[in-house]
């Protein structure tokens, strides 16, 4: 009793834990869920954007997207090691993926159509991620806070990059290019806003993420921040959000949207989206078809090992 | 730009620089292909980096092929409208990812030929652009080299499935290492001009250096076939086209597009 | 014929042939790629003849559409030169071919679906071409079910593997088959304008054909999904870029080509 | 020997051996090694040619290459039930195939490069395997010649498709699709007249093959009847044949030609042509891929016989 006052205490006070230090079980839990859940978030977010690799428009983009994938698969290795320091194993973690037992965000359910896709990612899809992230920086769990720092400013580079990209296809493209990019706009709009989760009256589990110092802002409020800021966006680019009930509300301070299809939202949660079974499928292929490669690599070093030894 | 090719006005100058520069860019093209697919999380990492890396030396080839060449053509010309017989590189690097040990032996083979090639070039070309280029991505093939050797020794000395596979990727792929070497007029007046060596003067290097590497992993050379293949003369194998087909459609697809 | 895509001038009519000929298009193409590489001779030759018939199909319902449509397109600038989103097959035909068993569950399904359409279509509808095309067609479609639906049944009621594999199949590709019936603008314009009936009304059927094959198969008719696919409306799975990438290669990159 | 007395008596008087007939073990064989060599070239040929199946540029071209290949497969029907009259199973067949033991023809070692390398195919090289074949349809072994009279008619009409779909392209066609032609009719000339085989003096098993009826024409004298043939339709085309030595000879009336590389013709016998591992490779792959298949036809057979048996 007396940890778990003290816990409370320096969680009050705004203290940073640390992996060494006493956490409750639940908290504990807690945090590996979330950080697991966005590790694995990382890397099956490269299957949608790696589908344009070999196809990306110019050079530029392609060393543009290559160096994003990249990064992305770093996020996972920062966040699967912030995890391990609550006690799980990478293997564990990946176990909990493939098994279907850990859940990754539900956004890289969608299908990446056309290359205009890419670009609406990294505006649309990594703006949300970094609005959720950012209070994420102040996590009250130090090497969750730490490797969010590092990550959010990556991603709101992968972010400019993105808008630049329909930016420029909007401002000196052809119209068909222009079609295309408010074709990905449509397809993507909804789903991102659905990235803030259900209404803050539907988050059980917000209260006490909040109370520990987890999560800092609700989803309702961030999901109104980002569409504050992207109706901004959209106009400087020159796409139609498309949401008709999308307007200033004067009195709020704030856009007032139209109703969020949530049947939709816990549909693809619940594992019936248009990609689940390619992405699940996909991560599961290269781990079982690379496990002979795991393998040899643990055989090499066990040799090695052992002529070291030996020597 | 428009959709249809673009016609080439080659001179050997620029038909050695394009050998190099295509090389990079399908190799980089079918590492692409790894992302997301990788045995583990550092090779999905390191797989899209050494494309990355690809990618970078084939733009600044392609850009000062295309200087070279004096015909405006930019390094999104050169790589998204040519004809596939007007691509150079070798053959080698158009065939499919296949597994890990094949991925691996081919980029070994590839950097260590690039390695001594970029050395060559950044000590002797009397062309100041090449020269700089070589010099940037020396360090990197050393780097590639290195990850992609060490993998051929763990798994040529690792289980009996991985050395199955490591022999199995050395009986597919060694054959196309001769084209590496085989020397034309096109190397013969690179020499001449100073742009760069013959590609013949590698193969000795490039066979100790290989050969130690497949020594560490405890597999044996190859022996060497008649197989010839000929990429570098713009005619490739059957995969080629279908590379091309993707890396090619938005720039066909969309005539007069700005990305 | 340039390289650029067509801008479609699209009624429901034009929408409700396009999606039956784009599904035959499709298919075909898919099956086109078994050539060479089938379990049997007997269906090497079966499933080019298939396909055969399919584009057989595709030719004459695009020509239809675009007489209908009235802008002048052919067959083949509708077959190639279109946006993947001026595509309107079911997304069930653009998924890649897997393994024998996924091949031959496809292909009952969608022949079994065609046969019933193609005999309303042959029976009911006011245009006399669609009626000549379905008349003709639904002979092919007769074979194509009973031919496919034959493997379906050895296979399921075969060895343990076989019948793992197709239950394999059936999970993956029974989700896809809501698609083929859910009505929407198109269907109900088509049908209030004689042009052919809604699809819903082809589910009953589709259903009862369906269950009598698995019922031999000794399979179980998956239960329901929530999950839905939306080809018919020309939103894709990501499959469908790399279909196009390569069908439509020679058209994209010889602008103005006679063939 | 009173056997081979009637044999030779019945061969010499021009007469066809049925299956059932007796027959020296020696023309056989060679009637065996022949006509499945002729059946695996069917199925192997369906590889370069099907490559172009996915990318053929329009829908009427797409439909005559797959009428084209599904002939092919049928042909090999043929020829393998052919085979079988001698006593070999098709399966039996198939293993000395993708064991390396029984040959196909050489030429689909070679890449089929662009689409008109199909044309090509067309022109040449069913014009040369024609030239081959009509000989054959006169072979002693009567259901050798009963198939040949059947390909023969379906291949002349491949050969004419072939060439109809040069002609549309150099009549036709742009500046491009005319330079893709001539770079086709460049890789595929040799390559196609190597395919009558080495020259007559170093062809030593053709004395037996023309004293038994199974040959009826020399290496020599078919190709340099292709040349002759192919010269006139080179012209037509409008396209160079790739031999700068390749005149007419008044004094013989026929064209001379260049030398052959005999050298190459053995290397890609011996296995290091372009394509030799690739080919192989799909159909060993196939066959391999496909057991399970004739495995549970094999199983579902035998079930329904036990069903109506006990019926």
């Amino acid at each position: 009793m007396r940890l778990q006052e003290r816990f409370d205490a320096r969680i009050d006070a705004g203290d940073f834990i640390e992996a060494k230090d006493w956490m409750p079980e639940h908290y504990r839990k807690t945090l590996l869920r979330q950080i697991s859940q966005h590790a694995h978030s990382e890397i099956v977010g490269m299957l949608p954007e790696g589908n344009w690799i070999t196809r990306a428009p110019t050079l530029k983009r392609k060393a543009i997207l290559l160096a994003k994938v990249q990064d992305e698969g770093g996020h996972g290795l920062y966040l699967y090691a912030a995890a391990e320091t609550l006690g799980s194993s990478r293997d564990q973690m990946l176990d909990a993926l493939h098994t279907g037992k850990a859940k990754y965000s539900s956004i890289f359910n969608y299908p990446t159509l056309t290359w205009a896709d890419i670009g609406t990612i990294g505006w649309l899809v990594d703006g949300a991620a970094i609005m959720n992230q950012v209070p994420i920086c102040r996590c009250s769990y130090a090497p969750y806070a730490r490797a969010m720092i590092r990550i959010c400013r990556e991603e709101s580079f992968h972010q400019r990059q993105g808008y630049g990209s329909l930016l420029t296809m909007m401002q000196h493209g052809t119209p068909e290019q222009k079609a295309m990019v408010q074709d990905a706009v449509d397809r993507w709009w909804w789903p991102s806003i659905m990235m803030f989760g259900p209404p803050d009256d539907q988050s059980p589990n917000s209260a006490q993420s909040m109370r520990w110092g987890i999560k800092r802002v609700s989803n309702d409020e961030l999901r109104q921040k980002f569409v504050d800021a992207a109706v901004e966006q959209a106009k400087v680019l020159g796409v139609t959000l498309p949401d008709p009930e999308l307007k200033w509300n004067d009195e709020r301070q704030a856009h007032d949207f139209g109703a969020i299809d949530w049947s939709e939202f816990w549909r693809v949660i619940g594992g019936d989206g248009p990609c689940n079974r390619e992405r699940l499928g996909a991560r599961v292929k290269a781990w079982e078809d690379g496990a002979w490669v795991r393998e040899a690599a643990l055989a090499h070093a066990g040799k090695h090992q052992t002529m070291k030894e030996a020597a | 730009m428009t959709a249809a090719s673009i016609a080439l006005n080659l001179t050997p100058a620029t038909q050695y620089l394009l050998r190099i520069g295509d090389t990079c860019l399908i190799l980089g093209q079918r590492l692409g292909e790894w992302c997301g697919h990788a045995p583990i999380l550092e090779e999905d990492i390191a797989m899209a980096n050494i494309a990355l890396d690809f990618i970078g030396q084939a733009r600044a080839l392609l850009a000062h092929a295309g200087t070279l060449e004096g015909a405006g053509h930019d390094e999104d010309q050169l790589a998204f409208l040519r004809n596939e017989r007007d691509y150079f590189n070798l053959t080698l690097v158009e065939l499919p990812r296949g597994d890990f040990a094949a991925s691996v032996l081919r980029n070994t083979m590839v950097a260590t030929w690039l390695k001594l090639l970029w050395q060559r070039l950044a000590a002797d070309s009397q062309d100041d652009e090449v020269r700089a280029i070589a010099a940037k991505a020396l360090k990197e093939a050393r780097y590639h080299q290195q990850h992609s050797a060490d993998w051929v020794v763990r798994l040529g000395d690792g289980t009996a499935e991985s050395r199955r596979r490591m022999e199995e990727a050395l009986s597919d792929l060694w054959r196309f290492s001769a084209e590496m070497f085989d020397t034309d007029a096109v190397d013969e007046a690179a020499a001449a001009q100073g742009i760069g060596p013959r590609w013949s003067e590698l193969e000795a290097p490039w066979r100790a250096e290989m050969t130690d590497i497949l020594r560490e992993a405890t597999l044996e050379v190859p022996a060497d076939s008649a197989f010839r293949s000929d990429g570098k003369r713009g005619r490739h194998s059957e995969h080629m086209g279908f590379i091309l087909a993707d890396m090619q459609y938005l720039q066909r697809a969309y005539p007069g597009g700005v990305w």
